[in-house]
């Protein structure tokens, strides 16, 4: 784990951002592991355009899908590729673009996949009023094909006004009872003195 | 005149003359006794609102024990209890929840705030779900400044809190 | 309905059922609420409800720059501060493009497993004063002064060391540094093989914990577990093992593994991480180079591009995540905290179903969870 | 409360006490003593050393100190001086006071702490003085919808029950308050009290943690009262008495605990059980249920249910005491009084002083009490060292110890005694 491979990966990465209007898709073949790109291989050759890959580093993958297949490709992930859980749950406000990027980091306890991590990104419509639930920034639960990412979805319904659908338990969690602001994480909504 | 005296109308001013007579033979001596007791008994109570909670931990183990001066380490109901250590960082959600505390604690009752967080809101000064200090929310005794505040401050406060209440007039 | 005496009512058809809250003021409950419905003695739903140390650091850290992050950061676990910074350098450095000189790797490494050990011991003395021990409570509260004396020593802070930074650490070890470590840890590892007759030899202990709130392999993945809660139902996962960062792969340690996933195990693993930990930190300081610089020169207001990364490492409580995202300004666009004690939270009111009410602290607590970090 | 007082000093404090005492000395002068001498005219006074105890007489033996010590004697055997002070309560009290500040020190040491140090300023031994002033002066909250005669109640009932236990230990030969022939019954009866009153405050209290904690403490009290009376049926079986002074008697050749070991075992289990101390603290578990059915007690109600406690302590250690280790007997400390010097006083050289009325204590009274209290002291030392090495027990786990486990013991133990008294070797036929 030396710096000189972190750098190598660096420059070998291939990484679209959302803001970037430069996408300069250089693709440098040598440079990418070996294992990651198998495994990045494997879901293009059974979702093919349904699925974008954004990019593939040391350990880590990432992937971009539509929410209309989200649970299709979670399904395929955990029941063939083996990622058994769910790390994180991100949500991820980007007002110019006008959605909301939820990303799921699954992870597995299999010993070949266990320094994986497959971040798994969709997104979701963003009204610029938000009326938490009953809008249209609504995404479908992985709940159903993840169980550990329920409590994960309760905080990212709160914390940015993502309703998940099909999710049993769309409460608050961490937020105070009364909260009637605007879900905090979003961009719009400003701290004290900044 | 006599007569008047005694009408039962005239009856409190006797009460109350006896009672200024027994307040001030009883009020002063019980008073410096009270206060003592006060002094060498404070128990906190057991609410834990942040991080500051590992360094009031480590203020009653072993190096600092602040049993040696009547405070003993945190339990029990809070009926029973007469010190409400605030340990860190208030936020919106648990604001009520400690006042609802500090009102179903049994007079006399003292607070200090631990921690930096707790005084002015600390580190958290622009987060969006921290109150700034508590002093809209309870009536604070002592501060005892420190993002944590090391246990040997905690227990200066403590110290502080004993001279205060020493000052106090016992009721 | 038969008749019922005046004034009293019944309410609903479950009558029975009655519900506790168990927190945010009680004496077995830390910064959370746990909201215990029970039939008799059995626990019948459990609703945890966390929250209440819900500080809003990752809105912070989005209007703060990569340097003024790092003290408000390590707050949600103020005795395990340097684990919860280690992913944090870690994904700063990747998205800077930092290297780490081979010195300061070590002194990492020696920081945060003593961190480990100061996280393990709080959680071990809450763990005996749930259990009704106070006498665990205060000798783990003892001996983590000896290790915060020596964390003192490195970074000259009690608990918020703030010793890490992005491509090394704040100052070098102190000069005699090494022999104090050394003479205190062998008396800390003595010391700690004591819990084991006072504590884990306990048959009260021991009818207390085992085979209560059982947490089976196969569940234990799939509720995406993690840490001493994981290890203790026999999956072999440490990220120190698995994805090593830094120097840990020169190291020579094992990750401890038990199979039984009850209470007992969940509460012996961290000891046994404990013990780990210690043999860690000699070889660390066995290996590590004499002499060289411990950080790199950082710009004022460093500015990274459109980068993501995503960092993992093994605190006191399990595998902890930063997801941070940079689009060019000195601020992070977002910073994710993924933690071990929020992801265990879970499989808390998978575990109290059905268990009796007297198993919930043991049960609760061995799931090494600590409520400020879970809530951020 | 915010009002400033002047600085506590003790001078003060001392001052205003003197302050205090003057005034109550010139109105006991004008208005006390009129008025003692006009009600002592309706009082039939005791007749000591057959002289009627007058006013003036009691006034001039106040004068001549050695003529005081017949009245001190005589009401040294009234039942007041009894109940109020030595057997009874003052001594207990004093006893449990110490048990308190031994606990606190004792625990602090077995955990590398100091413990109480700055109160009182020689190791904090004014401690529980102050713990006991604040309780007092502290506010008393009764919750809304508590039911409130029995609630105010509970706390002095629990200490009445816990001070009627007391009145019937037999510190040393003749000095019980209540010497019932049916003690060890009497015994049962008034153990048979607190699971009532744990029940009646934790259900009065109308709150759901005290309500747990309370039918805690009733099943556990429940059932640890059968393995306790079973584990006695073997003393009772050899010495064919339920009197608690001669079941003393009968053990001064050799405590029971010799022959009844196992007994002794369950008693002290199911002692430590009926007493809530940890590792049996179930009633009052703090982790689970708050503090159990003490959860709603403020102020001195909660400081009387503690002394009751503690006096429950005191109260079953001299049980042990009395019954397996044989109560006051012990080898003699105090030597016999010399008769000469109590009829001729003493003399040195050429002085020589008479002392009459000398000894207020009988020898046989001190050294019953010596050893009786050091062997109390030492039972009460082994109740409180599982507070530091244990953690709780759960209650289902409780139970089953009870059920199972202790009640099979006492059966053994009551085999035990049947074949001794059968075989001949100890009971009424037998070497005793």
């Amino acid at each position: 784990m030396s710096n000189t491979q972190n750098k190598s990966n660096l420059n070998g990465d291939v990484h679209i951002h959302k803001n970037t209007d430069s996408n300069s898709i250089d693709k440098k073949e040598d440079d990418r592991p070996e294992f990651e790109t198998n495994l990045a291989n494997t879901l293009l050759h059974n979702f093919g355009e349904k699925i974008k890959i954004d990019f593939i580093k040391k350990n880590r993958i990432k992937v971009n899908v539509q929410k209309e297949n989200i649970v299709e490709i979670a399904k395929f992930i955990s029941l063939n590729m083996k990622f058994d859980h769910a790390e994180a749950v991100t949500g991820i406000d980007y007002p110019e673009q006008n959605e909301i990027e939820v990303v799921y980091h699954l992870g597995s306890y299999e010993d070949n996949l266990s320094n994986q991590i497959l971040a798994l990104s969709t997104s979701a419509i963003r009204e610029d009023d938000p009326t938490p639930g009953s809008d249209r920034t609504k995404l479908p639960s992985l709940r159903n094909v993840f169980y550990s990412v329920e409590f994960h979805e309760r905080e990212c319904f709160e914390m940015l006004g993502v309703y998940f659908e099909n999710h049993p338990d769309n409460r608050r969690l961490l937020l105070p009872e009364d909260w009637a602001d605007i879900p905090p994480l979003r961009k719009d909504f400003k701290i004290k003195g900044r | 005149m006599l007569k008047d005296l005694v009408m039962p109308q005239n009856a409190n001013v006797f009460v109350s003359k006896l009672g200024d007579i027994l307040v001030k033979a009883i009020d002063q001596p019980l008073g410096y006794a009270i206060n003592w007791g006060r002094i060498w008994s404070l128990w906190p109570v057991h609410i834990e609102t942040a991080c500051c909670s590992v360094e009031f931990g480590a203020a009653s183990g072993p190096r600092y024990d602040v049993e040696r001066f009547g405070i003993i380490e945190a339990f029990g109901s809070l009926r029973q209890c007469d010190l409400v250590v605030v340990q860190g960082t208030i936020t919106r959600k648990m604001a009520p929840r400690l006042r609802l505390v500090y009102d179903q604690m049994p007079d006399p009752k003292y607070v200090i705030a631990m921690g930096a967080c707790a005084i002015t809101g600390g580190l958290y000064f622009d987060s969006y779900n921290v109150l700034p200090g508590i002093d809209g929310v309870l009536p604070v005794d002592v501060y005892v400044p420190g993002c944590p505040p090391r246990p040997e401050t905690l227990i200066q406060g403590c110290m502080l809190l004993q001279e205060k209440i020493k000052c106090m007039k016992a009721r | 309905m038969s008749e019922l005496p005046p004034g009293i009512k019944l309410e609903k058809e479950d009558d029975k059922i009655m519900t506790l809250n168990v927190g945010p003021q009680h004496p077995g409950s830390g910064h959370m609420r746990i909201i215990v419905k029970i039939d008799g003695d059995y626990i019948v739903s459990c609703d945890p409800d966390p929250g209440y140390v819900h500080r809003g650091e990752e809105k912070m850290a989005e209007y703060r720059n990569y340097i003024t992050n790092i003290p408000h950061l390590e707050r949600p676990v103020i005795h395990d501060s340097c684990n919860i910074l280690y992913p944090y350098c870690l994904g700063v450095e990747e998205i800077l493009g930092l290297e780490v000189p081979e010195r300061a790797k070590y002194i990492r490494v020696i920081a945060s497993e003593l961190n480990r050990c100061v996280y393990t011991l709080y959680w071990l003395a809450i763990y005996g004063i749930f259990l009704g021990h106070s006498t665990m409570f205060m000798w783990p509260t003892g001996d983590r002064e000896l290790l915060i004396d020596l964390l003192e020593k490195l970074s000259g802070a009690r608990v918020t060391h703030a010793y890490f930074i992005p491509g090394g650490v704040r100052n070098d070890m102190p000069a005699n540094f090494e022999d104090v470590c050394i003479r205190q840890i062998n008396y800390f590892e003595k010391r700690i093989k004591q819990y084991d007759s006072i504590f884990y030899s306990n048959p009260i202990l021991k009818s207390r914990t085992i085979k209560t709130g059982v947490l089976a392999q196969q569940d234990a993945i799939s509720l995406g577990a993690t840490g001493s809660v994981l290890r203790a139902s026999g999956v072999d996962f440490d990220v120190r093992k698995k994805e090593p960062y830094d120097v840990y792969d020169n190291l020579d340690f094992q990750s401890n593994t038990l199979k039984s996933g009850d209470s007992y195990a969940r509460s012996k693993i961290p000891w046994l991480d404990m013990l780990e930990s210690c043999r860690i930190i000699r070889n660390a300081l066995e290996k590590i180079p004499k002499s060289g610089s411990v950080r790199v020169k950082l710009k004022p207001n460093p500015k990274a591009g459109n980068v993501e990364t995503y960092k993992r490492v093994e605190s006191g409580r399990g595998s902890l995540g930063m997801y941070i995202i940079s689009n060019g300004k000195p601020e992070p666009y977002r910073v994710k905290i993924s933690v071990g004690s929020f992801r265990n939270l879970i499989c808390l009111p998978y575990l109290l179903k059905g268990e009796k009410l007297g198993n919930m602290p043991a049960v609760y607590w061995s799931l090494n969870y600590w409520p400020v970090e879970a809530d951020r | 409360m915010s009002i400033i007082a002047p600085r506590f000093r003790l001078g003060y404090f001392i001052k205003s006490l003197l302050d205090n005492v003057f005034w109550i000395i010139i109105l006991l002068t004008l208005i006390g003593i009129p008025a003692i001498q006009v009600v002592l005219f309706f009082i039939d006074l005791p007749v000591i050393e057959g002289e009627l105890l007058t006013p003036f007489l009691a006034l001039t033996w106040l004068a001549d100190p050695s003529r005081t010590l017949p009245i001190i004697k005589a009401l040294m055997q009234t039942d007041f001086f009894k109940i109020a002070v030595f057997p009874g309560f003052g001594f207990a009290a004093l006893l449990a006071a110490g048990t308190i500040f031994i606990e606190r020190k004792l625990l602090a040491k077995l955990q590398l702490r100091v413990g109480p140090f700055y109160c009182g300023k020689l190791e904090g031994i004014l401690q529980l003085m102050g713990d006991g002033l604040k309780l007092i002066s502290k506010e008393i909250i009764i919750p809304a919808k508590a039911d409130k005669p029995i609630f105010w109640a509970a706390p002095l009932l629990f200490v009445g029950a816990a001070a009627a236990f007391i009145s019937l230990i037999p510190v040393s030969p003749g000095w019980v308050i209540a010497d019932l022939d049916v003690g060890l019954l009497a015994f049962f009866a008034i153990i048979g009290f607190f699971p009532i009153i744990t029940v009646l405050a934790s259900w009065s209290a109308n709150s759901k943690f005290p309500f747990i904690g309370g039918i805690r403490a009733l099943h556990q009290m429940v059932s640890f009262e059968i393995p306790l009376i079973l584990s006695l049926l073997g003393i009772v079986i050899l010495t064919g008495t339920l009197n608690l002074s001669e079941i003393v008697e009968s053990q001064s050749n050799f405590p029971w605990i010799i022959f009844m070991p196992i007994g002794a075992i369950v008693f002290f289990i199911a002692m430590l059980a009926e007493l809530e101390r940890i590792p049996f603290d179930l009633p009052e578990a703090e982790s689970e249920i708050v503090a159990g059915w003490l959860t709603e007690f403020s102020g001195m109600m909660y400081g009387l249910v503690q002394l009751g406690s503690y006096l429950k302590l005191y109260a079953f250690a001299a049980i042990f005491v009395v019954l397996f280790l044989g109560g006051w007997n012990g080898p003699m400390i105090m030597p016999q009084f010399p008769q000469e010097i109590i009829t001729e006083g003493i003399e040195l050289g050429p002085i020589s002083v008479t002392i009459p009325g000398l000894p207020l204590f009988t020898p046989e009274m001190i050294n019953g009490t010596f050893w009786f209290t050091i062997k109390t002291i030492g039972v009460i030392f082994f109740i409180l060292i599982p507070r530091g090495v244990f953690p709780r027990i759960r209650i289902d786990l409780l139970l089953h110890i009870g059920w199972y486990k202790l009640i099979g013991l006492a059966f053994v133990n009551i085999f035990i005694s049947l074949s001794l008294l059968y075989s001949g070797v100890l009971g009424p036929g037998g070497m005793m």
